[in-house]
C-alpha cells in the first residue's frame, strides 16, 4: 500500500533540496515554496490520521538498510506518536505562513525548517533505534544554524549553550542504545523488538536508563540542566522559538515515554519516585522562576519548564502505577500534555514575536494599556495565557486532570504541584495586568492591530486551543487505545 | 432533553451571535435569557411532573460529562434564569450610554450559560470547568472598565482568590474520584470515612472562597468596581451562590463533624460581615458585605442540617439582593458615585425606586410577610432545631439583628437630605427590570412552600423562632433608622471603615468581641492577600536568587569546561619540542612505562 | 666449553669497539672502532658455529663501515677529531635510558625460562639448508627483501639528487 | 647454557650501548651508528637462539639475513636524507632541526 | 574469472602450490608491476604517461583484489595471510593511492623525476599491502621498512628547508624504533621457536620474554600507525612534506600499521588479558592527546595531523576487541573505508585552499560546493550520522562495549563530542566574510567529489560492505 508514513516524511526534505538546489529563488518563491510543502505535508498527516492508529504500531514501512547488523529503515505510527506528528506539521505550517516575513537568506531560512520539519518527523516516525538518533542529532544541528543566524543580539553565545548542551545530552543516549543493540538477542536495533521483550534487565537496565534518562532530562528539560532553555527562547527568531518550544521539548518527553518509560519499564519503576519528585520540583521551580520574569519571552520558556514538568510528573506516575487503568489516565494527561502546550506555547510565542515586531521590546514595564490599541492581539494573548494556566475548557486543563489525578492515586503527597496552577495563575495576570489592561501610554498610540498574515497564523491555533479543551476525546480516544495496551 | 439543552445553549448561542453579528448586542442577550428561562422553566415543570433528564457526553476516557435535571438542579436553574433575564434587563437600560456593549452582553450571556451548566451539571469534570469558567467571566466582567486604575487590580485579586480556593475543589475531586472510581457526583458522595471528612472539607474551602466568607469575603469588597448589573447578577445572585450551591448538591457527603465546621464558619461570616456592612460608607460595599452576610445565613442553615432552608434563603435572596443591587445603579447613574454622602436625599428624587428599594430592603430584613421573613425564619427555626443550636442560633439571631440595622440606616440615609435631579438616561429599562425583582421578593415568600415539597424535604417551622425573628428583625431596623451610627459602633466606626470595614452594634457588649474578630479577621485578610500575592513576592525573592543560579551557575560551568580544555590543548602541543631526540626519549620512556604495566598486569593477573 | 670463552671473548670486544664508537671525538676513529666491533660480532657468529653469517658479516662489515668513514668525512665539521668537541646532548639522560634498557633485558634473559639446549648443530648442512630455508618457507619474504633494496635505491637516489631546474 | 645467556647478555648490551648512542648524539651519521650497534645486538640474540634453541629452524637465520639487510638499508637511504639535508641546511645536526614544532 | 572457488577446483590440481599462492598475491604484484612501470616511464623520458599508467595499475590491482573477496587462505606456506584484512586492505587502500598521487600531480607537476613520486608512492603501498598480511615477523619489519623507506624520499620530495628537515627527523624516528622492534622480534623468535605469527599462540612459556616482544612491537608499529607516544614525528613529516603524501601517510601506511597490529595480536596468547589493556590504554592516550592538540592548531595541515592521530586512536577500539566481538573485523574495515574517505577529501581541500586557518576565511561562500564537501567530510570525522563517520565509530563503540571495554567507548564518544570543538575550528570562518576566491582545478574537484561519494555512500550503504565481510 501507498508508503504514506515514509512520503510525509521525506516531503520537507525533498522542499529543502529543491530549496537548496535552484539557487536563482526568490524570497517570495521561496516563501511560497516553503508554504506549499509544509501544507502537502500537512495533508500527508492529515491522511496519516484518518488511517488511524491501533494499540501498537501502525501502519508501519520497513526497507532493510543493514540487515547483517540488524538496522533498517522502519517507521510506524502509534496512538502516542500521531498526535504528535499532527502536532508537528500544524506548528510548522503556521512557523511557515508568520516568517513571510523573514527577508534576509530566506532561502537557507526556508531550507533548515524544512530539514528541522522533517527530523521532528522522523523522530517521532522512527522505530529504528539509530534511525531515531540520527533524526535526534539533525535537528539539534538544524536549530543551531538557526539560532545562530537569525536569532537577536546574543544568539552566538546561546546557540553554542543549546548546542553544547543537547549535544552533550544526546551522548548516553547514544551508548543506551548501544546496549539495548548488544542486549538483544538477535542483534537488532527494531524498537518494537525491544519494548516487547526488554533486552536488559537489573543493573544494565538501570544503567541504561540513567542514561537515557539524561539524554531526555536535557531536551525536556527538567531542572537543573533546564538553562539553555531561557537563553535559546530569548534569542531564537518567533517561528525558531515556537518550533523550539512547540516541538523540540516534545522530542523529550516522547522520548521518555518511548525508551525508558517502554524499553526498561522495570528499571523505571525503580527510579519512579526520585523521577516523580524531580518532576514536582521542576514544575514548581519553573513556575516560580517564571513568576520573577519581567522579559515575556523568558517568563514564557519557564513555564514551559513548568508544564514539562508536569509531563514528566505524568510519566513517572505511569511507570510506578502497578494498575493499568491509573497508568492509562496519566500517560493519556502525559500525551496530551504535549500536545497542548505545544498548541498553547506556541500561539504564545506567535503573539509575543507580533508584540515584539511592533515594540521591539519584550520588557513588561514598558508595555501597558495595549489592549485597548491592539484589541485582536490583546484579547488573544488573554486566551492563550488562561489556556496556559489551565482554565478548565481550554488546552491544558483536560490533560493537567489527568495528570493530577493519577498523580493523586500512586504519589498522593506529590499532588502538591497544584499549586504550580496557582502561581502561574498569578504570574499570567500579573502580565496581562503590566501589558494589557490599565492606561495606554502614548508611545504605542500608533500601534495597528494584527495583520492578515498574523490573524491568518494564529487563528488556527486559537481554535485548536479550544478545541482540545472543550474536545478533548478526539485525541484522547486515539492516545488511550494505546496507552490502554502499554503493560508494562 | 432539550429543554435542558436550551437552558444552555440559548445563552451560549447568543453570546456566538453577538460576537459574530456585533450589532444589536442588548436584544440578542435577551432573546438568550429568555431562552434560558423558558428552558429552565419546561424542565422545572417536567420534573414536578416526575421526569428525570440525564445526558452524558464524551469527555475524558472513562469519565464522560453528564447533565442532571434533578428537582434541586431544575429549581436552581430556573432561579438562575429569572434573575439573569431581569438583571439582562436592567442592563439594557443601564448600559445605554456605556462603551463596548457588544463585549459587556456577551460575556453577561457567557456567564449565564456557564451557571446554567454549573447547576445542571451531572458530574464533577463538567462541575469544575463551568465553575472556573464564571470565575474567568467574573474576571472579565469585574475588569470591564479595565482602563481606570485599580479596575485590573481588584479583577486579578478577584480572580487569584477564587483561584486559589479552588485548588480546595481541586484536590477535593481527586479524592473523590479516586475513591468513588467514578466522576458521577451522586455516586461519589456515599464516600465515607476520613475520604468524606477531607473532602468535604476542601470543597468547603473553595465554597467560601466562592461565596466570599470569612475570611476570604476581601475579593467580593474588590469586585464592586465593577458595573452594577454585573454586581447585581454575579456578586449577588449568582457567582456568589456557586459556593451555597456546591455545599446543597454535596451536603450527603458532610459528616456530623465537618457540618459543625460550616456551622461555625457560617455564623462568624454572618457576624463579621454584618458589622461591616453596618459601618460603610459606601452603598455598594455595603450591599456585598450583605451579601456575604446572607450567605453566611446559609451555612448557617446547612451547618443546621436542613439544606431545604438553605435553598429557600438562597432563592429568596437572590431575588432581594439584586433588586437592592439594582436600585443602587440607578442611584449610582443618578449621582455617578454610590458614596452614602453623595447619595443623600436621592430617596425624595427618585420616589419610585426608592421605593422599590426600600421593599427589597426590607424584605432582605425579614419583616413578614415579605419573602425575607419565610425563609430567614425558616433558618432561624432550623438553627433552633440543630443539635448544635448553643451556637448556630445566637449568631443567627444577631445576624438578623444586623441585617435589620444596615437595612434600616441605608433607607435613612437615602431618604434625608435635598434632591437635586439630574436624568438618568434608560430609567424605563431599567424600571422594568427593578420592578420584576421587587414583586418578586414580595411574591416568592409564598411560593416557597410548593418549592420545598418538590425538592422534598419540608420548611422547619418553630413558633417561638417566628416571634423572635420578626421581634429581632424589628428592633433592629427602629435601632438602624433612630440611632447614628457614632453612637451604634464608637470606638470601631473610624478604624471599620478604613480596612476592619466592621461596624459598632452595641457598644460594650459586642465592641470588644467584634473588634478582636475584625482584627483577627483583617490581619488574617491582608494575610491572605499579602499570602496570595506575598507568594509572589516571596516568589520574587526566590525567582531572583534562581534566575541568578540560572545565569551564573550552570551556564558559567560549559564555558570554563571549554577553557580548561584549550589550556591542556596548549599544554599537549608544548610536548612537541621539534627536537628529534627528546621527541625520541619521551618515545622509549612511554615504552619502558607500558612495559612495565606489563609486567605488573601480568604478575599482578 | 671452549666456546663460551670464545664467544665470550669476542663479546667483550664487539661491546668494548661499540663503547669507543661514541666516546672517541673524532668521527674516523669511531667509524673504525665500529668496524671492529661488527667484525667482532661477526667472528662471535663464527664460534657460534654460524659459519656462513658469520663470514657473510665481516665481509659486509668492512665495506660498509668504509663507506660510512667516506660520508662522515663528508658531513662533518671537524672529522680529524683536533679540536675535540663533545657532539652529544641530552648525555645523562641517554646514559640512564641505554644503561636501563640494557639492564631489563639482560632481567628477562635471566628470569625467562630458555627451555631445552640444543646440543650441537648437524656439520656441513646449515648453508644447504638455509638456501632450502630461502627458497621454500620464505619465498616470499626474500622477494620481498629484494623489493625493499629495489626501493631503497630509488629512495636514495629520489632523496640525494640535485634538482635539474 | 651458559654460552646462550652470555651471548644473550652481548647481545642486551650492544642495545643498550646503540640506544645510548641514538639518542646522545647530535649528528646524524651518529645517531645511524647507535642504530648499527643496536641491529648488531639483535643479530647475536638471533644467532644465538638459533645456535642454542632451535638449531633446526633456519627461519632465524633468514631473519638475520633480513635484519643485515636493514642495517644496510637504513645506512642507505640514511647517508641519501643526510646528503638531502646537508645541500639545503648545510648541517646534519640534530639541534638545528626545530624548525617544525608545537 | 578467477574466483576463489575456481582457485581450489580447477587450479591446484593442474599446478604447484607455488602458482596458487602467486594467484593469491595476484594485487600485492599488479601494485608492484605499476611502481616499476611508473619508474621505467619516467626513464623513458615520458613522465605525462606515468600517471596514467599508474592509475590504471592501482585500478587493476583493486579489481583483482574484489575477485578475491571472502578468500581465507594462506600463502607461501603461511608466511602471507589473504584474509579479509589483506583483501580488504587492497581494495581500499589502492584506490586511494591512486586518488593521492592524482593529488600529487598537483605538487609535482613539472618537476623532475615526477615519475619517481609515482613509483615510490606504490612501493610505500606495497609496503603498506605486505604489512597488512603480515602472517611472519619478518613482513613485520619488511613492511614498516618498505614503507617508511619510500616515504621517506617522499617527504623530502620538495626539497627545500622544512621538507628535508622532516625527512631527517622522520627518518630518525623511524630507524630506532625499527631497531627496538627487531630486538624485540629476536625475543619472540626465541620463545616460540618460529617466526610465524600464528606460533605466538606459544608464547605462554616465557611471559616477560613474550611481554618485551610485544612491547616492542607495539613501539614499530605505533611508530607506523602514529599512536601516542610513538607519533612525534607525523605532524612534522605531514607539515614538511607534500600536502599529498601528508594523506598518503595518514592512511594508506596507518592502515597497513593497524591491520598488522590486528594480525599479531589475533594470535596473542588468550591469558594475555593485560596486554589488551595496555592497547587500550595507548588507545584513550592517542585519542585524547590528538584532539587536545589539535584543538589548538593554526596550521590546518598539522591540525588534520592531529585528528588523524586521534582517529587512530579510535582504530585501536577495533583491535582491542578482536578476539571478544565478532564485530570487531568488520567494524575495523568499515572505519578503514570511511576514514579513507573522508581524510583524502579532507586533505584534499586544504591541498587547494592552503595550509593556514585563516585562508579558510569566507571560503564556504567563494566556493559553495567545496564548501558543503569540506563541510560534510569535518562533520563525517567527527561522528555526526547520517555520514559514513557516524556509522564507522558506532561499530567501533559497538565492538568495544561487546568486548567489555565499555569505559574505553565512554572515552572515545567524550573525544569525538572534543573533536567536534576542533573541526568547528575550521568550518565557521568558512562561513565567514569571503576574501579572495580561491579557484579550484578539475582534478581536485574530481578527488573531493570522488571522496565525498564514498563518505555519503559508506553512510548509507553500509550494508554493501558489511555484507561482504564475513
Amino acid at each position: 500500500m501507498f508508503p504514506l508514513v515514509s512520503v510525509t516524511l521525506f516531503l520537507p526534505l525533498l522542499g529543502a533540496a529543491l530549496l537548496v538546489a535552484l539557487p536563482g529563488v526568490s524570497t517570495r518563491g521561496a516563501h511560497a515554496l516553503g508554504l506549499v510543502v509544509s501544507g502537502l505535508t500537512m495533508l500527508g498527516a492529515a491522511g496519516m490520521w484518518a488511517r488511524g492508529a491501533g494499540a501498537g504500531f501502525s501502519q508501519v514501512e520497513e526497507v532493510s538498510w543493514m540487515p547483517s547488523l540488524g538496522a533498517a529503515y522502519r517507521v510506524g505510527v502509534d496512538g502516542i506518536s500521531l498526535p504528535l506528528v499532527l502536532l508537528t506539521v500544524v506548528l510548522f505550517f503556521v512557523s511557515f505562513v508568520f516568517s513571510a516575513n523573514v527577508t534576509e537568506r530566506a532561502r537557507s531560512y526556508m531550507a533548515l525548517f524544512l530539514l528541522l520539519e522533517t527530523a521532528s518527523l522522523g523522530v517521532f516516525v522512527a522505530l529504528d533505534a539509530i534511525l531515531f538518533y540520527v533524526f535526534f542529532e539533525v535537528t539539534l544541528v538544524a536549530m543551531y544554524f538557526i539560532i545562530a543566524d537569525w536569532g537577536h543580539e546574543g544568539r552566538q553565545r546561546a546557540a553554542l549553550t543549546f548546542f553544547l548542551y543537547t549535544l552533550l545530552g544526546s551522548l548516553p543516549l547514544l551508548l543506551a542504545i548501544l546496549g539495548l543493540y548488544l542486549g538483544s538477542d538477535p542483534r537488532t536495533f527494531d524498537m518494537r523488538a525491544f519494548i516487547e521483550s526488554p533486552p536488559l534487565a537489573g543493573l544494565a537496565a538501570m544503567l541504561a536508563f540513567i542514561a537515557m534518562f539524561v539524554t531526555f532530562a536535557v531536551k525536556t528539560p527538567i531542572f537543573p540542566v533546564h538553562t539553555w532553555l531561557p537563553a535559546a527562547h530569548v534569542e531564537a527568531p518567533t517561528a525558531g522559538s515556537v518550533i523550539l518550544a512547540g516541538v523540540m521539548l516534545k522530542l523529550g518527553t516522547y522520548g521518555l515515554v518511548r525508551f525508558a518509560l517502554q524499553m526498561t519499564p522495570d528499571a523505571f519503576r525503580v527510579a519512579a519516585p526520585y523521577v516523580a519528585a524531580l518532576a514536582v520540583f521542576t514544575a514548581l521551580y519553573g513556575a516560580f522562576v517564571a513568576l520573577g520574569q519581567t522579559d515575556l519571552k523568558r517568563l514564557i520558556a519557564y513555564t514551559s519548564v513548568n508544564h514539562m514538568g508536569y509531563v514528566v510528573l505524568g510519566v513517572a506516575v505511569a511507570a510506578a502505577a502497578t494498575d493499568t487503568g491509573v497508568r492509562a489516565l496519566a500517560l493519556d494527561g502525559a500525551v496530551l500534555q504535549m500536545v497542548s502546550h505545544g498548541v498553547v506555547t506556541g500561539a504564545l510565542f506567535l503573539l509575543v514575536g507580533m508584540l515584539h515586531d511592533r515594540t521591539h521590546t519584550r520588557e513588561m514595564g514598558e508595555l501597558g494599556g495595549l489592549l485597548r490599541i491592539v484589541p485582536g492581539l490583546g484579547w488573544l494573548f488573554i486566551l492563550a495565557a488562561f489556556a496556559s494556566l489551565g482554565l478548565p475548557g481550554l488546552a491544558h486543563f483536560p490533560a493537567e486532570f489527568q495528570v493530577f489525578l493519577g498523580t493523586l492515586r500512586v504519589y498522593p503527597v506529590a499532588v502538591v504541584a497544584v499549586l504550580g496552577i496557582v502561581i502561574t495563575a498569578g504570574l499570567y495576570l500579573r502580565a496581562i495586568q503590566t501589558a494589557f489592561l490599565g492606561k495606554p501610554s502614548e508611545r504605542w498610540h500608533e500601534m495597528k492591530d494584527l495583520g492578515r498574515r498574523e490573524i491568518l497564523t494564529i487563528i488556527p491555533l486559537a481554535i485548536l486551543i479550544v478545541g482540545i479543551g472543550v474536545a478533548p476525546f478526539l485525541l484522547l480516544d486515539v492516545i488511550h487505545r494505546t496507552t490502554e495496551a502499554i503493560g508494562l | 432533553m432539550t429543554s435542558v439543552a436550551l437552558t444552555i445553549l440559548g445563552p451560549l448561542a447568543a453570546m456566538v451571535a453577538i460576537l459574530a453579528i456585533r450589532y444589536a448586542a442588548p436584544a440578542l442577550a435577551l432573546l438568550g435569557v429568555g431562552a434560558a428561562l423558558i428552558g429552565a422553566i419546561t424542565t422545572l415543570v417536567g420534573v414536578a411532573g416526575g421526569a428525570r433528564y440525564a445526558a452524558t457526553l464524551p469527555g475524558l476516557p472513562d469519565l464522560p460529562l453528564r447533565l442532571t435535571a434533578t428537582p434541586l438542579t431544575a429549581v436552581l436553574a430556573a432561579i438562575v434564569a429569572v434573575v439573569s433575564v431581569f438583571v439582562i434587563l436592567y442592563a439594557v437600560g443601564y448600559m445605554k450610554e456605556e462603551g463596548g456593549k457588544v463585549r459587556f452582553f456577551a460575556q453577561m450571556s457567557f456567564f449565564a450559560a456557564a451557571m446554567e451548566t454549573l447547576v445542571l451539571a451531572g458530574d464533577w469534570v463538567l462541575l469544575l470547568a463551568a465553575w472556573e469558567m464564571i470565575g474567568l467571566a467574573s474576571y472579565l466582567l469585574i475588569g470591564f472598565w479595565y482602563e481606570e486604575d485599580g479596575i485590573a487590580e481588584a479583577a486579578t485579586r478577584a480572580f487569584l482568590y477564587t483561584r486559589t480556593a479552588d485548588l480546595g475543589l481541586y484536590l477535593g475531586i481527586f479524592i473523590l474520584i479516586s475513591q468513588a472510581g467514578t466522576s458521577e457526583i451522586p455516586r461519589t458522595l456515599e464516600v465515607g470515612g476520613s475520604a468524606a471528612f477531607a473532602a468535604s472539607l476542601l470543597v468547603l474551602l473553595a465554597a467560601a472562597g466562592k461565596s466570599a466568607q470569612t475570611p476570604l469575603q476581601g475579593w467580593l469588597q474588590a469586585a464592586m468596581v465593577g458595573p452594577t448589573p454585573v454586581s447585581a447578577l454575579l456578586h449577588s445572585a449568582t457567582l456568589v451562590a456557586a459556593g451555597a450551591i456546591l455545599l446543597i448538591r454535596a451536603f450527603p457527603l458532610f459528616p456530623p463533624g465537618a457540618l459543625l465546621i460550616m456551622g461555625a464558619l457560617g455564623g462568624v461570616t454572618v457576624v463579621v460581615t454584618g458589622l461591616m456592612a453596618v459601618a460603610n460608607r459606601d452603598l455598594k460595599r455595603l450591599l456585598a458585605a450583605s451579601t456575604s452576610s446572607q450567605y453566611g445565613f446559609m451555612l448557617l442553615a446547612l451547618g443546621a442540617g436542613s439544606p431545604v432552608a438553605a435553598l429557600a434563603h438562597l432563592t429568596v435572596h437572590a431575588a432581594m439582593k439584586s433588586a437592592l443591587f439594582l436600585g443602587s445603579g440607578v442611584f449610582q447613574h443618578a449621582r455617578s458615585s454610590t458614596e452614602f454622602s453623595k447619595l443623600a436625599g436621592i430617596g425624595r428624587e427618585r420616589p419610585l425606586v426608592f421605593a422599590g428599594f426600600a421593599v427589597a430592603g426590607l424584605a432582605l430584613a425579614g419583616v413578614p410577610p415579605l419573602a425575607g421573613f419565610w425563609s430567614k425564619d425558616a433558618v432561624i427555626a432550623a438553627t433552633y432545631e440543630s443539635p448544635a443550636a448553643w451556637l448556630l442560633f445566637p449568631l443567627a439571631l444577631v445576624g438578623t439583628a444586623l441585617t435589620g440595622i444596615y437595612v434600616a440606616r441605608t433607607l435613612r440615609l437615602l431618604w434625608k437630605g435635598e434632591k437635586q435631579n439630574e436624568p438618568v438616561a434608560g430609567i424605563t429599562w431599567m424600571g422594568a427590570g427593578l420592578s420584576g425583582l421587587v414583586a418578586l421578593a414580595v411574591v416568592l415568600g409564598f411560593a416557597l412552600e410548593p418549592l420545598t415539597r418538590l425538592v422534598g424535604g419540608e420548611l422547619p417551622k418553630d413558633l417561638l423562632t417566628v416571634m423572635l425573628g420578626a421581634g429581632v428583625a424589628l428592633g433592629g431596623l427602629v435601632l438602624g433608622w433612630f440611632v447614628s451610627v457614632d453612637s451604634l459602633l464608637g470606638p470601631l466606626r473610624s478604624s471599620a471603615e478604613k480596612g476592619f470595614r466592621i461596624g459598632g452594634g452595641f457598644e460594650q457588649f459586642v465592641a470588644r468581641p467584634a473588634l478582636a474578630v475584625a482584627r483577627a479577621t483583617d490581619t488574617f485578610d491582608g494575610g491572605i492577600h499579602r499570602g496570595v500575592l506575598g507568594v509572589g513576592r516571596v516568589g520574587l525573592g526566590l525567582a531572583r536568587v534562581s534566575r541568578l543560579t540560572d545565569e551564573k551557575g550552570i551556564d558559567g560551568l560549559i564555558f570554563a569546561l571549554v577553557r580548561g580544555t584549550r589550556s591542556l590543548g596548549h599544554r599537549a602541543r608544548r610536548l612537541q619540542t621539534g627536537l628529534v631526540h627528546k621527541e625520541l626519549l619521551l618515545a622509549v620512556t612511554g615504552g619502558a612505562l607500558i612495559l612495565a604495566l606489563l609486567a605488573i598486569g601480568t604478575l599482578a593477573s | 666449553m671452549l666456546q663460551t670463552v670464545f664467544v665470550a671473548l669476542f663479546g667483550i670486544a664487539a661491546i668494548w669497539f661499540g663503547v669507543v664508537v661514541f666516546t672517541t671525538s673524532s668521527m674516523v676513529r669511531s667509524a673504525l672502532a665500529l668496524l671492529f666491533s661488527q667484525t667482532a660480532v661477526g667472528a662471535m657468529f663464527l664460534a657460534m658455529q654460524a659459519e656462513f653469517l658469520g663470514v657473510l658479516q665481516i665481509m659486509m662489515m668492512a665495506t660498509e663501515m668504509s663507506i660510512m668513514a667516506i660520508f662522515m668525512v663528508m658531513y662533518m665539521m671537524d672529522p680529524g677529531g683536533l679540536m675535540g668537541m663533545d657532539m652529544t646532548h641530552q648525555k645523562r639522560l641517554s646514559q640512564a635510558a641505554g644503561v636501563l634498557g640494557a639492564l631489563v633485558v639482560i632481567g628477562i634473559v635471566f628470569l625467562a625460562g630458555w627451555g631445552s639446549i640444543a646440543g650441537s648443530v648437524p656439520p656441513g648442512q646449515q648453508v644447504h639448508d638455509l638456501g632450502i630455508e630461502l627458497m621454500e618457507r620464505s619465498m616470499l619474504i626474500f622477494e620481498t627483501a629484494g623489493i625493499t633494496i629495489l626501493t631503497a635505491m630509488i629512495a636514495t637516489i629520489a632523496v640525494a639528487l640535485e634538482r635539474r631546474r | 647454557m651458559a654460552t646462550l645467556i652470555v651471548a644473550l647478555i652481548v647481545g642486551a648490551i650492544l642495545f643498550g650501548v646503540g640506544l645510548y648512542g641514538s639518542l646522545s648524539q647530535t649528528n646524524l651519521v651518529m645517531i645511524m651508528m647507535g642504530v648499527e650497534l643496536m641491529l648488531a645486538g639483535a643479530m647475536v640474540n638471533l644467532v644465538a637462539f638459533w645456535r642454542f634453541l632451535h638449531p633446526e629452524a633456519y627461519s632465524g637465520q633468514m631473519f638475520v639475513l633480513i635484519v643485515m639487510t636493514v642495517m644496510a638499508l637504513e645506512m642507505a637511504v640514511g647517508f641519501g636524507v643526510g646528503t638531502a639535508r646537508f645541500r639545503y641546511k648545510g648541517s646534519v645536526e640534530m639541534e638545528e632541526a626545530r624548525d617544525l614544532k608545537g | 574469472m578467477i574466483t576463489p572457488e575456481v582457485l581450489n577446483g580447477t587450479l591446484v590440481e593442474g599446478s604447484s602450490r607455488m602458482l596458487q599462492s602467486i594467484v593469491l598475491i595476484s594485487p600485492q604484484v599488479a601494485v608492484l608491476l605499476t611502481a616499476v612501470g611508473a619508474l621505467s616511464f619516467e626513464m623513458l623520458r615520458l613522465p605525462k604517461v606515468s600517471l596514467p599508467f599508474t592509475v590504471t595499475g592501482l585500478l587493476v590491482a583493486t579489481f583483482l583484489g574484489t575477485q578475491l573477496v571472502g578468500a581465507n587462505a594462506t600463502a607461501f606456506e603461511g608466511t602471507y595471510l589473504v584474509d579479509d584484512l589483506s583483501v580488504w586492505a587492497v581494495i581500499l587502500l589502492s584506490p586511494t593511492t591512486a586518488l593521492t598521487a592524482i593529488l600529487a600531480r598537483l605538487e609535482v607537476r613539472d618537476t623532475d623525476r615526477e615519475g619517481t613520486v609515482y613509483s615510490l608512492l606504490c612501493f610505500a603501498t606495497v609496503g603498506a599491502l605486505v604489512l597488512a598480511g603480515a602472517g611472519d615477523m619478518m613482513f613485520l619489519v619488511l613492511g614498516v621498512l618498505l614503507s617508511s623507506l619510500a616515504t621517506f624520499a617522499l617527504v623530502a620530495y620538495p626539497r627545500d628547508e622544512r621538507a628535508t628537515e622532516a625527512a631527517m627527523k622522520y627518518f630518525v624516528f623511524g630507524s630506532v624504533t625499527g631497531a627496538v622492534m627487531i630486538f624485540g622480534l629476536t625475543y619472540w623468535f626465541g620463545v616460540a621457536g618460529s617466526t610465524f605469527l600464528s606460533a605466538m599462540e606459544r608464547l605462554g612459556s616465557a611471559p616477560l620474554a613474550a611481554g618485551f616482544g610485544f612491547v616492542a612491537v607495539l613501539i614499530g608499529l605505533g611508530y607506523k600507525a602514529s599512536f601516542v607516544p610513538f607519533h612525534f614525528w607525523a605532524p612534522d613529516a605531514y607539515d614538511g612534506g607534500p600536502v599529498s603524501v601528508a594523506a598518503f601517510l595518514s592512511i594508506v601506511t596507518k592502515v597497513g600499521g593497524i591491520f598488522a597490529l590486528v594480525q599479531v595480536v589475533r594470535y596473542l596468547p588468550s591469558d594475555a588479558t593485560a596486554w589488551l589493556l595496555v592497547i587500550a590504554g595507548v588507545a584513550a592516550l592517542t585519542m585524547t592527546y590528538g584532539n587536545l592538540a589539535a584543538l589548538v592548531q593554526d596550521n590546518v595541515v598539522r591540525l588534520l595531523a592531529y585528528s588523524s592521530i586521534a582517529q587512530s586512536g579510535y582504530f585501536l577500539l577495533g583491535v582491542v576487541a578482536i578476539n571478544q566481538s565478532d564485530l570487531a573485523i568488520r567494524s575495523l574495515i568499515l572505519f578503514a573505508a570511511a576514514y579513507a574517505s573522508m581524510n583524502l577529501g579532507a586533505f584534499a581541500i586544504v591541498l587547494v585552499v592552503g595550509r593556514d586557518l585563516r585562508s579558510f576565511t569566507g571560503f564556504g561562500r567563494t566556493n559553495p560546493a567545496a564548501g558543503v564537501a569540506m563541510v560534510i567530510f569535518l562533520v563525517s570525522l567527527v561522528g555526526i550520522p547520517p555520514l559514513a563517520g557516524f556509522v564507522g565509530k558506532f561499530l567501533l563503540f559497538g565492538a568495544a562495549i561487546d568486548a567489555g571495554f565499555t569505559w574505553l567507548a565512554v572515552i572515545a564518544i567524550l573525544n569525538s563530542v572534543l573533536s567536534l570543538g576542533v573541526y568547528l575550528r575550521i568550518i565557521i570562518p568558512m562561513y565567514g566574510r569571503p576574501k579572495a576566491a580561491t579557484s579550484l582545478s578539475r582534478t581536485v574537484v574530481a578527488v573531493w567529489t570522488v571522496a565525498l561519494f564514498f563518505t555519503l555512500a559508506i553512510g548509507v550503504a553500509a550494508q554493501v560492505l558489511l555484507g561482504q565481510v564475513a
